[in-house]
Order: C-alpha cells, then sequence, then structure tokens
C-alpha cells in the first residue's frame, strides 16, 4: 500500500470517528497469549494432574468468574465448533450467558445447549450428567487450583509436597475429620488421586460428579485465571477420590427424591425452597439434560 | 586361652598439662583354658588396670592381649575394632567390678535377668526362674526380687553385681576384688559359685584383697611389681 | 480482524492436542492454507505453539535452511539443545542426545522439552512397541516408520523418573502426527 | 557382621566456601567458621557404621556439628559431601532400584531424589526431636501425629491406624482416652513420649534421637530414657543418640563418637571413652560432667 | 530534547504540525510495509540497586515503510498512527538523503516543531523551579 | 411459588448492562469528554494507568468514563485491553536520573543539591473545599493561567538532571552497595510466567508496581504503624518523565518512543550488614503516573519483604505478592455474587450427614 491511500483510507474513518488500529483479534487474546497457553496445556495432559503455571491474561470479564476457562476455551476454539457453557449445570445461568455472549462475539462459534452435540463445553461447578465422549472437551473454570491449600498456605511448600508426593498431611486431614466429625467433611471441591501420582483440586464440582472423571472418554481441561495455573485429566485416566478402606467416598444422597420437573431421580438435584414455610421442592441441576428429558 | 604380653598402660592428661602417668609396665603373663589366674602386687601396682586393659575399657598403650576366642579365633583385644570387643563381650567376656554399677530403675531380678535374656536365647520364664534361682543362692530375700538395687546395702548390691556377671555362664571372667565389701558368709557363697562356673569352664583372672582367699581360689598367682 | 491464518493455528493446535491426549493414535494435521516447502506440515504444527517466548533446536540435518524456516515463521530463537524448550529431529533420531533434552524438575516437571520427531510415515497399528497409560483405553502399537529402532527404548529410560521426563510427537511426510507424552509406559518391544 | 549402615565422608557446609574453609576450622582452631570467606564447616568428613540392635552416641557441646549430622541422615538437610549406604536385606524390597545387582550395599542414599529419599526416610527411619514442636503437628490429636507417618507408609484404613496408634501410645504409657487430645494440651514428658510413638508408628530401623532429654525434669527424663531402653530391646532398633549429656549417653549407648567443631574428635567404647578418654577435648568434656 | 534524532519532535507535534508534516512527505513515494498497529511496549527500568525490572506496558503505534529503499520505522506512544506513519517516512527519507531538498524541508519542518515544544518545556520547567525551597531566605525571614 | 428456570438470562444481562448505561446518561448534565477526563481528573488517570499496568492516558480516561468513575473496573478494562494487543518488545532498561523533574522531595536533608522542589502538589493545600470552583469557566481559567506565569521569578530554571539523594549516602558508605543485589539476569515477567517463592526482585517490583494503592498502603502502613519494624526516612520523592526507549530495529541506536510519567519514592531503613557494619537499607518504589502514596508504600513493602525471617504479614513476601493485585482480589471477591448453589447444596448434604452421626451418638450415649 502506498502512503498516500492509507492516509485517504484514514481520513474517512476518522471523519466517520473511527479509529484506523483499534478492535480486537480472533479469539480476543493476542497470539502470544495463546501460544503459551497451549503449550500449557499440552503440558498438562502429559502430566495428568499437575498444575502448569502459566501467564495467566486479563480476559474482559473479571477473575474468578471463569478467566481460566476462557483462556483454554478461547486458545483452543475454530470456528466449526459448537459450544456449550454451563453455570451450576445450567445453560440458562446469568455467568453462562455472559460468557457464551462474550465468546460467541469473538470467535464465531455455534451455541447449544445439548451436551451431546457440543464439541466443546465449558463449566462451573458441575460436569453434565450425559456421559461425553472422546472427541469432546470439557473445560472447567477452577477458583482455587491447589488441593493442598487447605492443610498448607504457602505456595513454595505445596509445590514441595507436589514435588516429592508428600501428601500425608492431606490424608491425615481426612482422618481428623473422622476422628472428630465420625466422616469426612468435604462437601464439594473433593480431592482426588490423579493417575496415581497427583493429588488434584477437581474444581468446586459436587462429589457426584467426581466419579464422572475416572476413566472417561473426554479429556477435562481446568483453567484457573486467577491463580494462574492450567491442568488436565486426559481421557482413560486413574481419577480416585481420597478415602479410606473403612470410609468411604460417597457423593451426596438424593434418595427418596425426585426431579418435579421431569422425574429423574438419577441425576444431581437442586434443591428449591417452596414457600415461606420452608417446603423443599427438587429439580435437576443440569437443566439442558431436564430439558432433553421433558420434551 | 589369654596371653597377656607386654602389656603397659599411660594416662596422658592432657588437662593437666600434658601430666603421664604410668599405670602398669611391660606386665606379662598366660593363663591356660579353664585357668583361674590370681594377680597379686602392692597397692597402685597396677591390677585394676590389667584388667580394664583385658576389657579394654582402657586402651593399652602398648603390648598385645591374645585371647582365643570361640567366635573370632586368636585375637588381640588390645587392637580389636570396637565393634568386636562388643561382640566378645556379649558372648564370651564377663566382668565383675569392686561396686555394682548398674542402670537405674530396674529392679533386682530384672538385672540378673537381663544378660541370660539378651545372650542364651532362652523363653523369659527359663530366664527368670535360672535368675530366681540365683538370687536365691546367694541369699537374696524374695521381697528384693522386684526393688531397686540402688537402695539395697554394699553386701547386697555386691551379691546382684555377681549374679549380674555370673548368671549367664561367660566364657572368661573378669574379676575385680568380688569380695570386697562382703561378710564371710556371702563369701563362701560366691566362692562356690565361682567354683561351680570353673567347673563348667569358665576361664577366670581376679584381683582379691584377701592374699589367702586368693591363694584358695585360683591356680597360680601372677604378682605385678 | 478475522485471518485465515489464525484459524488455521487454532485448527492445528486442536488435532494436536486431540493426539497427546490419546497417545499412540494417528491424527491428521488440517489442510488449510498451504504453506510452501518441504517442511510445510512441521512449519504448520509449529506456528500454533511457538513464539518468542521459547526456544528450539534440531538434531539431525538442518537442510534447506529449516532453523531459519521456523524462526521466521514463529519468532521463536535457535538455541543450545540442552536449553531448548522444541526439539526437532529430522532424522527421526536425538542420535544418543536425548539425556541432554531438559526435564523438568521435580518442582517444576513442565520445564521437560517436547521433541518433535520428523518421520516417514505412521500408522496406528502393527507397531513393535505397546503403549498404555492416560489417554489409551488398554493398549496401542502404533507403527511408526523412519523412528530410529533404539530411540522409543530411550525415551523409555529417560522417562522413567516420572514426572520428570521429555514429551514426543511425530510428525511424517502427510502431515499425520502421534504423541507420546512421558505419561505413557513404552512397553517392551 | 556387616553393619546396617555405612556413612563416609560426610560432610557439611553452610556457605559458598572456599579452599582455605577446611585447613582454618576444627578443633585446633576453636571454630568452626572459616576466617575466610564466612562460611560454616557444620561437619566435615565423617564415617562411621551402625549396626542392627545398636545404639551410637555421638556427643559434643553446642555447634560441634551432631546436630547437624543427624538432620543429613535424616534427609532434612542436603550433605555437601558424603555418602549413606544401607544393608540390601535391610528391608527397602520394595525400591529395588536403591541396589545394583550383587551388590551387598545400596548406592548412596543422599543422592537420590527427594521423592526417593522420602521413601527411604518412611521406611526405615524414626527421629525424636529435642523440641517436640518440630516432631509433632501440636493441633492434631496424638492419633492423628502417629497416623500421619502410616499414611505417609501407604496405610489407608482408619481403623488399623486408630489400633497401631493406640498399641503405640500404650507403649510410651500415654493414657488412651487423651489419643483424640492434640498435643499441645500434654505436658512436655507426655509430649516426648507421643514424639517417640510417632517415630516408632511404621517400625523404623533407625531411630534417630536428637538430645530427646534435654529440658525435662529429671525424674521425666528418667521416664523418658527408661522407655527408650524398653523399646531398643523390644524392637531391637538400631539408635543414634545424639546428646551433649554423658549420663544418656552411657545409659544408652554401647560405642560413642565424639565431635567437636564439626570433627569426630574420638570414637570408642562408652566406658572407655568415659574412663580411659584420649582426646583433650574429651578428657575436659569427662571432667566437667562426671 | 532529542536531539539527536530528529524525527523524536514528532513525539510531541500538534494536529497541524502532523498534518504539514504528512503534506511535505506524500510528495515521494513511499510503500507501506506495515501498517500503523497498535501493540505494547514492556517498559523495562533500572531500580535504584541497579536491578532491572518490568515497571508495566506502554501502548504505542508502530509503523514501518520504504523510502527508494532505504527502511524507515515509527514507534512513537500512544494510539497515534499518522505520526507512527509520519515519523517511518520521516526516518526513511532521512536516512536516505534524498530528495535533498525534501530533506531540508522535512528538517525544518521537525525543528520548528522542537523549538516550539521547547519552549513550552521551559515553561513547565519555570513552573516547577518557582516551587524550589529557598532555605537562605527563611532563614532570614 | 414452582420452578422457574433460570431461562431469561440473555435479555437480564443485556438489559442490566443498558441499565448501567443509562444511569451515567440520565442526568440533565453535559456528556463528559474523555479529554477532559484525561486532563482535569488526571490523578485518577495516572492511579488507574498504574494499577491496570498500561500507559495509554486516553483508554484509561475512557474507561473511566465507561466505568462511571470507578477506578478499580477501569483499571481492569486496561488490564484486559492489554491481552488483545501484540507485545512489540522491551524497552531498554530506562533510568530515571534522566527524568524530567515536575516534583522531587527529600525528607532526610532539608536541603539538598539542585534544591528541594514541590512541584505540583497538594500537600500544603488546606482541605478546605473550594466553591469558587463551582463558578469555574472558561473565562476564570485564561484569567488564572496569565497570572501563572506573570508570577514567574526571573531565574527559574531547573538543571537537567539533578543528583540523588543516595548518592550522597552511598559515597559515603552509608547505604548498602547496589552490587549486593544486583543481578544480570533477565528481569523476571510475572505477565508471562506465574512468580515463584521466594521471587526474584524483578518479580517483586514488577508486582507492586502494578498492585492496587489502597493494598499497598494498608499493608505498608501495618508495617509502620508496628507490625513490623521499618521505620523508614523518605529519602527522595520524585515526580516527572521517562523517556521510554528501544533499539532501532534498523539502526540499533537507542530511538526514543515518547516519555512516560512516574513517580520515584526511595526509603531508608536501618540495618546491619553482613559485615556488622550498620548501614541504610534502600527500599524502591516506582508507579506509571502521579500517584506519591503508591510509590511510597511500594518503597517501603519493597523493603520489608527482604526480611529473612517474616514475622509479620508485611514482611512475608507471598503475602503481601499475591494480596496486593487489586484485580485480582476484586474479581475473586466479586465472584461470591455468582451462584454457588450446587457447591452450597453439597454443604448441606454433609451438614446434615454430620448431624445426624452426631445425634446418633448422643442417643446411643443416652441409651
Amino acid at each position: 500500500m502506498q502512503m498516500h491511500e492509507w492516509l485517504e483510507q484514514e481520513d474517512l474513518l476518522r471523519k466517520k470517528g473511527d479509529s484506523i488500529v483499534g478492535g480486537y483479534p480472533y479469539g480476543f487474546m493476542d497470539d502470544g497469549a495463546k501460544k503459551d497457553i497451549r503449550r500449557s496445556i499440552l503440558k498438562a495432559v502429559a502430566i495428568p494432574g499437575y498444575q502448569v503455571p502459566y501467564g495467566s491474561r486479563e480476559m474482559p470479564i473479571a477473575r474468578g468468574w471463569g478467566t481460566g476457562g476462557i483462556q483454554i476455551t478461547l486458545s483452543l476454539i475454530t470456528p466449526d465448533d459448537i459450544l456449550k457453557v454451563i453455570d451450576q449445570g445450567c445453560d440458562g445461568s446469568v455467568n453462562a450467558v455472559n460468557i457464551k455472549k462474550f465468546i460467541q462475539a469473538v470467535a464465531d462459534v455455534q451455541i447449544t445447549n445439548d451436551t451431546l452435540a457440543a464439541t466443546v463445553v465449558q463449566t462451573r461447578h458441575r460436569i453434565p450428567e450425559e456421559a461425553m465422549s472422546a472427541g469432546q472437551i470439557l473445560v472447567l473454570q477452577v477458583p482455587y487450583p491447589e488441593a493442598l491449600r487447605e492443610v498448607e498456605a504457602s505456595e513454595a511448600e505445596t509445590r514441595r509436597m507436589h514435588a516429592e508426593a508428600d501428601y500425608s498431611r492431606m490424608w491425615l486431614y481426612l482422618y481428623e475429620d473422622i476422628v472428630n466429625y465420625g466422616e469426612i467433611t468435604i462437601s464439594y471441591r473433593y480431592p482426588v488421586t490423579v493417575n496415581g501420582r497427583y493429588i488434584m483440586d477437581p474444581s468446586p464440582i459436587p462429589r457426584w460428579d467426581v466419579p464422572k472423571l475416572h476413566m472417561a472418554e473426554t479429556l477435562f481441561l481446568f483453567g484457573a485465571g486467577r491463580e494462574k495455573r492450567i491442568y488436565a485429566i486426559p481421557p482413560h485416566t486413574t481419577v480416585e477420590p481420597l478415602e479410606f478402606e473403612d470410609h468411604t467416598f460417597r457423593v451426596e444422597d438424593f434418595s427418596g427424591k425426585s426431579c418435579a420437573r421431569c422425574g429423574a431421580t438419577d441425576t444431581f438435584l437442586d434443591e428449591v425452597i417452596e414457600n415461606a414455610g420452608g417446603d423443599r421442592v427438587h429439580y435437576c441441576s443440569d437443566s439442558g439434560y431436564c430439558d432433553k428429558r421433558s420434551a | 586361652m589369654l596371653t597377656v604380653k607386654e602389656l603397659s598402660k599411660d594416662f596422658t592428661l592432657h588437662i593437666l598439662g600434658e601430666k603421664n602417668i604410668a599405670a602398669c609396665r611391660d606386665v606379662s603373663f598366660n593363663v591356660p583354658k579353664g585357668g583361674f589366674l590370681g594377680l597379686s602386687g602392692p597397692s597402685g601396682a597396677g591390677k585394676s588396670t590389667v584388667l580394664k586393659c583385658i576389657y579394654r575399657t582402657y586402651l593399652p598403650s602398648s603390648g598385645a592381649v591374645w585371647y582365643d576366642s570361640a567366635e573370632y579365633g586368636r585375637i588381640d583385644l588390645a587392637i580389636l575394632p570396637d565393634r568386636a570387643v562388643i561382640d566378645i563381650r556379649t558372648r564370651e567376656m564377663g566382668y565383675v567390678s569392686q561396686f555394682l554399677k548398674v542402670i537405674p530403675r530396674v529392679s533386682a531380678l530384672d538385672v540378673v535377668m537381663e544378660p541370660i535374656l539378651a545372650r542364651n536365647g532362652v523363653s523369659r520364664e527359663e530366664a527368670r526362674s535360672r535368675a530366681v534361682g540365683l538370687l536365691k543362692r546367694l541369699r537374696i530375700p524374695d521381697h528384693l526380687f522386684d526393688a531397686y538395687p540402688a537402695t539395697f546395702s554394699g553386701g547386697e548390691q555386691q551379691r546382684i553385681n555377681i549374679a549380674h556377671a555370673v548368671s549367664w555362664k561367660p566364657r572368661l571372667l573378669l574379676l575385680d576384688e568380688p569380695t570386697a565389701s562382703l561378710d564371710s558368709g556371702s563369701v563362701d557363697l560366691v566362692l562356690e559359685l565361682l567354683k561351680e562356673l570353673r567347673e563348667e569352664g569358665t576361664t577366670m583372672i581376679g584381683i582379691f584383697h584377701d592374699s589367702e582367699l586368693m591363694a584358695s581360689v585360683t591356680d597360680s598367682i601372677f604378682t605385678i611389681s | 480482524m478475522r485471518s485465515a491464518t489464525i484459524h488455521k493455528d487454532h485448527a492445528t493446535f486442536r488435532v494436536v492436542l486431540q493426539a497427546m491426549s490419546h497417545p499412540g493414535t494417528t491424527c491428521q494435521l488440517p489442510v488449510l492454507v498451504p504453506i510452501a516447502g518441504e517442511h510445510a506440515p512441521l512449519i504448520q504444527l509449529l506456528s500454533c505453539l511457538m513464539d518468542n517466548e521459547v526456544s528450539f533446536s534440531i538434531v539431525g540435518d538442518d537442510a534447506g535452511g529449516l532453523a531459519n524456516d521456523i524462526s521466521m515463521h514463529t519468532g521463536s530463537i535457535q538455541s543450545n539443545i540442552s536449553e531448548s524448550n522444541f526439539v526437532i529431529a529430522t532424522k527421526g533420531t536425538t542420535s544418543g542426545q536425548l539425556s541432554l533434552i531438559k526435564r523438568g524438575t521435580l518442582e517444576y516437571p513442565d520445564g521437560g522439552a517436547t521433541i518433535v520427531y520428523l518421520v516417514d510415515e505412521i500408522a496406528e497399528a502393527e507397531g513393535t512397541a505397546e503403549l498404555s497409560g492416560p489417554g489409551i483405553n488398554g493398549t496401542v502399537r502404533p507403527r511408526i516408520a523412519g523412528l530410529a529402532t533404539s530411540e522409543l527404548r530411550e525415551l523409555r529410560e529417560i522417562n522413567a523418573e516420572y514426572p520428570l521426563g521429555v514429551d514426543s510427537m511425530f510428525l511424517d511426510t502427510n502431515g499425520r502426527i502421534t504423541c507420546i507424552p512421558r505419561s505413557t509406559q513404552i512397553g517392551e518391544y | 557382621m556387616e553393619p546396617l549402615i555405612r556413612i563416609r565422608g560426610l560432610s557439611k557446609r553452610f556457605g559458598n566456601g572456599c579452599n582455605r574453609c577446611l585447613s582454618a576450622t576444627g578443633p585446633e582452631f576453636e571454630t568452626n567458621m572459616c576466617p575466610h570467606c564466612g562460611s560454616v564447616v557444620a561437619c566435615n568428613d565423617v564415617s562411621f557404621d551402625l549396626f542392627k540392635n545398636e545404639a551410637l552416641g555421638i556427643v559434643g557441646e553446642s555447634g560441634s556439628g551432631k546436630s547437624t549430622l543427624v538432620r543429613l541422615l535424616h534427609f532434612e538437610w542436603d550433605a555437601t559431601d558424603g555418602s549413606m549406604e544401607i544393608q540390601r536385606n535391610a528391608g527397602l524390597d520394595t525400591m529395588p532400584e536403591l541396589f545394583a545387582d550383587g551388590d551387598l550395599y545400596s548406592r548412596n542414599l543422599l543422592g537420590l531424589s527427594p521423592f526417593q529419599k522420602r521413601q527411604v526416610r518412611n521406611a526405615l527411619m524414626g527421629i525424636v526431636y529435642q523440641n517436640p514442636f518440630l516432631g509433632l503437628r501440636m493441633n492434631v490429636s496424638s492419633g492423628g501425629n502417629i497416623a500421619e507417618r502410616l499414611l505417609g507408609a501407604g496405610w489407608r484404613n482408619i481403623g488399623k491406624m486408630r489400633k497401631r496408634a493406640a498399641e503405640l501410645l500404650e507403649k510410651t504409657e500415654i493414657p488412651l482416652d487423651r489419643m483424640d487430645e492434640p498435643p499441645k494440651n500434654f505436658s512436655g514428658g507426655m509430649q516426648q513420649r507421643v514424639q517417640i510413638a510417632k517415630a516408632l508408628s511404621n517400625n523404623p530401623l533407625i531411630l534417630y534421637l536428637d538430645e530427646v532429654t534435654t529440658g525435662l525434669d529429671l525424674s521425666v527424663q528418667a521416664r523418658v530414657l527408661d522407655l527408650i531402653r524398653t523399646l531398643q530391646s523390644e524392637y531391637k532398633l538400631s539408635l543414634l543418640v545424639v546428646s551433649h549429656d554423658l549420663g544418656v549417653i552411657n545409659l544408652l549407648c554401647q560405642r560413642t563418637m565424639v565431635m567437636k567443631y564439626g570433627r569426630v574428635v574420638e570414637a570408642g567404647l562408652t566406658d572407655q571413652i568415659l574412663q580411659d578418654p584420649q582426646h583433650k577435648y574429651t578428657q575436659l568434656l569427662v571432667a566437667s560432667q562426671l | 530534547m532529542y536531539a539527536n534524532d530528529p524525527t523524536a519532535a514528532i513525539i510531541g507535534m500538534d494536529v497541524t504540525e502532523v498534518d504539514e508534516l504528512l503534506t511535505l512527505l506524500v510528495t515521494e513515494e513511499i510503500q507501506i510495509t506495515h501498517p500503523p498497529r497498535a501493540g505494547l511496549i514492556m517498559m523495562t527500568v533500572k531500580d535504584s540497586l541497579a536491578v532491572n525490572f518490568h515497571l508495566g506496558e506502554v501502548l504505542v503505534t508502530e509503523a514501518e515503510v520504504l523510502l527508494r529503499g532505504e527502511r524507515g520505522y515509527g514507534l512513537i506512544i500512544g494510539e497515534e498512527p499518522r505520526k507512527a506513519l509520519a515519523r517511518a517516512a520521516a526516518d526513511a527519507l532521512l536516512r536516505c538523503g534524498r530528495p535533498v531538498l525534501l530533506c531540508k524541508q522535512v528538517s525544518d519542518c521537525l525543528e520548528r516543531s522542537r523549538q516550539r515544544q521547547n519552549t513550552k518545556y521551559a515553561e513547565e520547567a519555570a513552573l516547577v523551579a518557582s516551587t524550589r525551597v529557598n532555605f537562605d531566605l527563611m532563614a532570614g525571614a | 411459588m414452582g420452578y422457574v428456570a433460570v431461562k431469561g438470562g440473555i435479555e437480564a444481562i443485556e438489559n442490566a448492562c443498558r441499565l448501567f448505561a443509562w444511569e451515567r446518561s440520565k442526568g440533565a448534565s453535559e456528556p463528559l469528554a474523555v479529554e477532559q477526563i484525561r486532563e482535569q481528573l488526571y490523578l485518577a488517570v495516572d492511579r488507574v494507568m498504574g494499577e491496570g499496568s498500561l500507559y495509554a492516558p486516553d483508554l484509561a480516561a475512557l474507561a473511566l468514563k465507561q466505568a462511571a468513575g470507578d477506578s478499580f473496573e477501569a483499571s481492569f478494562m486496561l488490564r484486559a485491553y492489554r491481552a488483545t494487543q501484540p507485545r512489540i518488545g522491551y524497552s531498554l532498561p530506562g533510568n530515571t536520573r534522566e527524568m524530567r523533574i515536575k516534583r522531587r522531595i527529600s525528607s532526610a536533608f532539608k536541603d539538598i543539591p539542585g534544591g528541594q522542589m514541590l512541584g505540583a502538589t497538594s500537600d500544603y493545600t488546606l482541605r478546605l473545599l473550594d466553591f469558587d470552583l463551582l463558578k469555574d469557566d472558561t473565562a476564570r481559567r485564561e484569567a488564572f493561567r496569565e497570572t501563572v506565569f506573570n508570577a514567574l521569578p526571573i531565574n527559574a530554571e531547573i538543571p537537567d538532571t539533578l543528583p540523588k539523594v543516595i548518592d550522597i549516602l552511598r559515597h559515603e558508605g552509608l547505604l548498602e552497595n547496589a552490587v549486593d543485589l544486583a543481578s544480570n539476569d533477565e528481569p523476571f515477567d510475572i505477565t508471562r510466567q506465574s512468580v515463584t517463592f521466594p521471587a526474584p526482585r524483578s518479580a517483586a517490583l514488577q508486582s507492586l508496581a502494578r498492585g492496587e494503592t489502597g493494598g499497598l498502603l494498608t499493608l505498608a502502613y501495618s508495617s509502620m504503624r508496628g507490625y513490623g519494624n521499618i521505620h523508614p526516612t523518605l529519602g527522595e520523592l520524585r515526580v516527572g518523565y521517562v523517556p521510554l526507549q528501544i533499539s532501532h530495529p534498523v539502526t540499533g541506536e537507542p530511538y526514543t518512543v515518547g516519555e512516560v510519567k512516574v513517580t520515584e519514592a526511595e526509603v531508608l531503613a536501618r540495618f546491619d550488614g553482613s559485615d556488622g557494619m550498620p548501614r541504610f537499607s534502600l527500599g524502591y518504589g516506582l508507579c506509571f503516573g502521579q500517584n506519591e502514596l503508591k510509590a511510597i508504600s511500594m518503597a517501603v513493602l519493597d523493603r520489608t519483604t527482604r526480611a529473612e525471617k517474616p514475622s509479620c504479614p508485611a514482611e512475608d513476601q507471598e503475602y503481601v505478592l499475591y494480596h496486593t493485585d487489586g484485580i485480582e482480589a476484586m474479581g475473586f471477591s466479586n465472584h461470591w455474587k455468582l451462584p454457588h448453589y450446587v457447591d452450597f447444596l453439597s454443604d448441606l448434604d454433609r451438614l446434615r450427614k454430620a448431624q445426624s452421626i452426631a445425634q446418633q451418638e448422643e442417643c446411643h450415649a443416652d441409651a
């Protein structure tokens, strides 16, 4: 381009009040950021359950609102993808909608509510009820990536503990729980051992979802934007919740309860307070699945 | 069995300005297997020093202490590695001092049982019955069996000391004035015990304050000048 | 704002990710905007991963200015084999230099390098070595023609102290890729 | 008879060091700090064997390097130099990679990765520190303190761990009804006994005792020492007893090493060390303590 | 200011000065090899213990041109596409040295702006200098 | 009340965004020009650039306008904008000795070579509301500007460079040497690698330089007030412009890109050197824009976090660096507004189970 041509173009734009240099690239982030994240993802897959530090970028969504997951999604998404985003199991949750809106705007993807139709699912706090398949990727948003933070505040020390597989303090925490309360009181973010090596935080999914991580068909990617960590569980990888021979891991108890909408008795149920008297009803937390069953 | 050859022991006291004390000089004698050698000599001649050099509580300054070990064959105790000395002490060589030096807060019965248990590979019951037998022979009253020897009279303590040393029937026994603090009745009991031990094959070297007594129990006497 | 080259990086990475999370299976790099030249698939692969924040080195012969091509397309800088984040083995072998390559530390095992082997042809079966571990349903036996026979054994040794180790990608002339990350057990062969 | 572990040429220097560090420190110079570069030669060229079911004493005043030695052998600090080898049949069957074919002794344990060292430590060693804060988690129940070591060794059954903890607490004379209480509620002597129970939980072959009775009342000291004696004969432990107190050494150990400014100045049978000390420093030590 | 690089005067130019400069420059055939684009420069600084660290990023605009085979580079703080381009073109021109007349005109234009800017800076400096605390005076009072 | 699926999300969000914009626009006043914010609220702009870690006054002013003056939100927008822009490169190491001074004071000495220059400061302005500003208009401004220049003393000049107070101290051997901590390593870049502890000095300074003013202040204050024992003296405080230079890609010569307004603070605190000689050690603070509170707080924290054995939060490097990034802290604190009902249900399940175990035990004990 000749300089005079450029100046003419610029002049036109300026008169309309637009700038010639602004705007956002495909996938929002610059190339360098995406490459850094991709390299970290590959290392995370190669070392299942190990938290890979990376140079987390600021997203236009607040730290703690899923920026880790968004960065992963944006670094691997293509215009051919079909994306599903859920928060607490729900496609329509405001945060999920907000993220979808953003990713769609910058990455030009199709959106679906159907778990089985999606190629990439980004989620906060739930794993869909329907089993996902080999080609799909589940991206989980992680607020606290460090499973050992409960027993050790210092990052330098938890890193050493992982390096040496020195996990007795975590186990001790569970032992003390049982001694004090008769059972393990960890409700969500239940720590798991991945591939027999690393103890890992599965993000704040309920215990109900933990068994879905074990020997799954699907790749799970975990992104913690604020804490600047990426980790992964490849398909067909052992994921075992920490448990004792005589105090085994158990999922949430929904016995005798069913979804008031679709009647499901085998899903994670949300408890809804129905009236001021405190009566409760239950509904599927996975709204996409409930829709499918109700249709 | 045991040949002491030109044994000398000096003490160098660094903290007293490198003061040098010669405790014994060029001592040589021989004890045959099953023999009982008495050591005599004036006070300060180094009788105890010689015994302690054999037991290696003292490090000999020069000379040799040849001993025919059941385990190791002929060895020089003067230069034997520490660990092997411990082994010889555990399996073969006993030592009776003038005074009881036992571990605090251990009952009389346990003091006597301990070496039997540690060495002879017998059951607890067996060790107990042997120890009880020994204590009874040495006329320790029953009610003292479970008491701590530290509270005993000097004579009682010394009888415990002897029982402790002979209970496991060592192959070589070193005696440093074992009867010094005993009344005559007790002395007889002890001598009888030592006699039995010899009959069972123990070789002994002893120092006795009473030369008459020494002559009566030993087969030969070596005098250190 | 949207350029085809950027899409291509995204699409390429998706294939690489699929290959890395299913070790031993064969995946085809997308054919989008072709880059001219002998090393087109390699450049396509490296372009979605490398930039001026990482370094690389080449083992084997640097025919046709490969190092320059890589630098030009990725902005990455060539460096010593023992410091490189990416090692390109152009002849299907690291020529006994595997032990020089970064394996990370126990605190930061992700510091281990990625090796890209250029090989003749990759197929999903009939290979000699049996692979198992994360990402593999049971076992797989990929055939990697053009890989030096001792290379897998050396990889097994270098990755014995998991999580320390290197992660390998094998790329054939048709743009097919298969991966053996350090978590993969390489069986006897 | 072959020793359980062989220690050869063990050295630890703090600081960058220079080529004059070794020639300018030690007992002759009355310092372990190099006057040229300020590095501290905490221990230098220490070699010894430890046999099965033996108690070896290490005596010396503070700064002599005796506690450093224990920290090195317990893998808490990295040695600057030296080796530690263990006999093949010592019970490390789970780690065959430690042994070369046919060798009676392992490769140098000090050269293992932190991960491997942790495994070896869990399988072989127990430690009791002078300060129970170092060996115990004061806010975790006593049973939990013992369980921590069992958990580290791979135990995963609460019932079995509690049974084991109860046994050990009984052995160390802690009332069982206090098993779920944290040690911070206990007296110093009791804390020390919980520490011992914890150290024994994994059935160690080697127990390090670092000034375990220092700071305790005399009567409490006596009980702790009795306990150690009983446990040693019961479990056939090899003890490494570090103390500045010759009385403690005399009571527990058959052999003793004397350290001063990072060097071993004398080693021998304990009764010989006490009754016929050879080195000037040992004579001073014996004269001042007995 | 910026005496060693005449094109640095463009940094502080006002709109009319930039227009004037561009008008001069377009008389020459200039090919844009990299059109102006925004980007970031990580600002590295040396602290008082002589340790370098990254203070933060600065928004800049970058452009590159080719003039008579001479590469010209323009980089300028802020979102300033016209200034970046002008600076790239001036950079190429002044290094190329031809056409001589245009070089002279551009140099003059730059120098005029530099003088104006220096005057402005001097005024600001004078304002700052007026806040200097005069201790002698205080002692005398 | 029946089940209401959260399906209205899309519209609700769009409406909420619109409502936020409406709140800013509904009044009768003239719309604020970005230029007005940049020029008249320049200290707010400076703060946003510092915490947003992006020097771009126009964008910072725009962000302040869009965020309705919320400086956290505005800094956040700058940070996010950074993620979209390619990094062209790194500057040559800038040197604050080349600063074009706008203000320079020392509290360590009464007079210093080059003099104390108060510059534009509100330090000595009585904090009385100036009701004249209600009558602010163009004509008044013109008149004011005239008076400013008319009142100038005749010989009002400042030298190009001023010596540093710390140089004088260092010359006398009273200050720790630069070489003690200097390293030739490439500076750590926390925007590319996550920090590891103990963090290299370059990472710590970068982290503090983008820290949130209030957060830095709180921790620094805690240390000065008693949770720690740093009693700093302000050796020198400078505000001014530092040239931004790169290597020219063609000639390789240093090439000035422009100038960047910064605030620099150097605080002195006593310590005992490794040779046993007591000396001053230096705490260093530098940030974008004029933000003196931040630069001083940063300098104090730079000094406190070099403690060998941290005895309080302000001395614990990991604690300080992890908790002073305003954008991260704000995002995380705000995220509690997101639904957490799945986690909460899991909690409920545990609580109910634990209670039932406790009740059973009680029954057992009673029986």
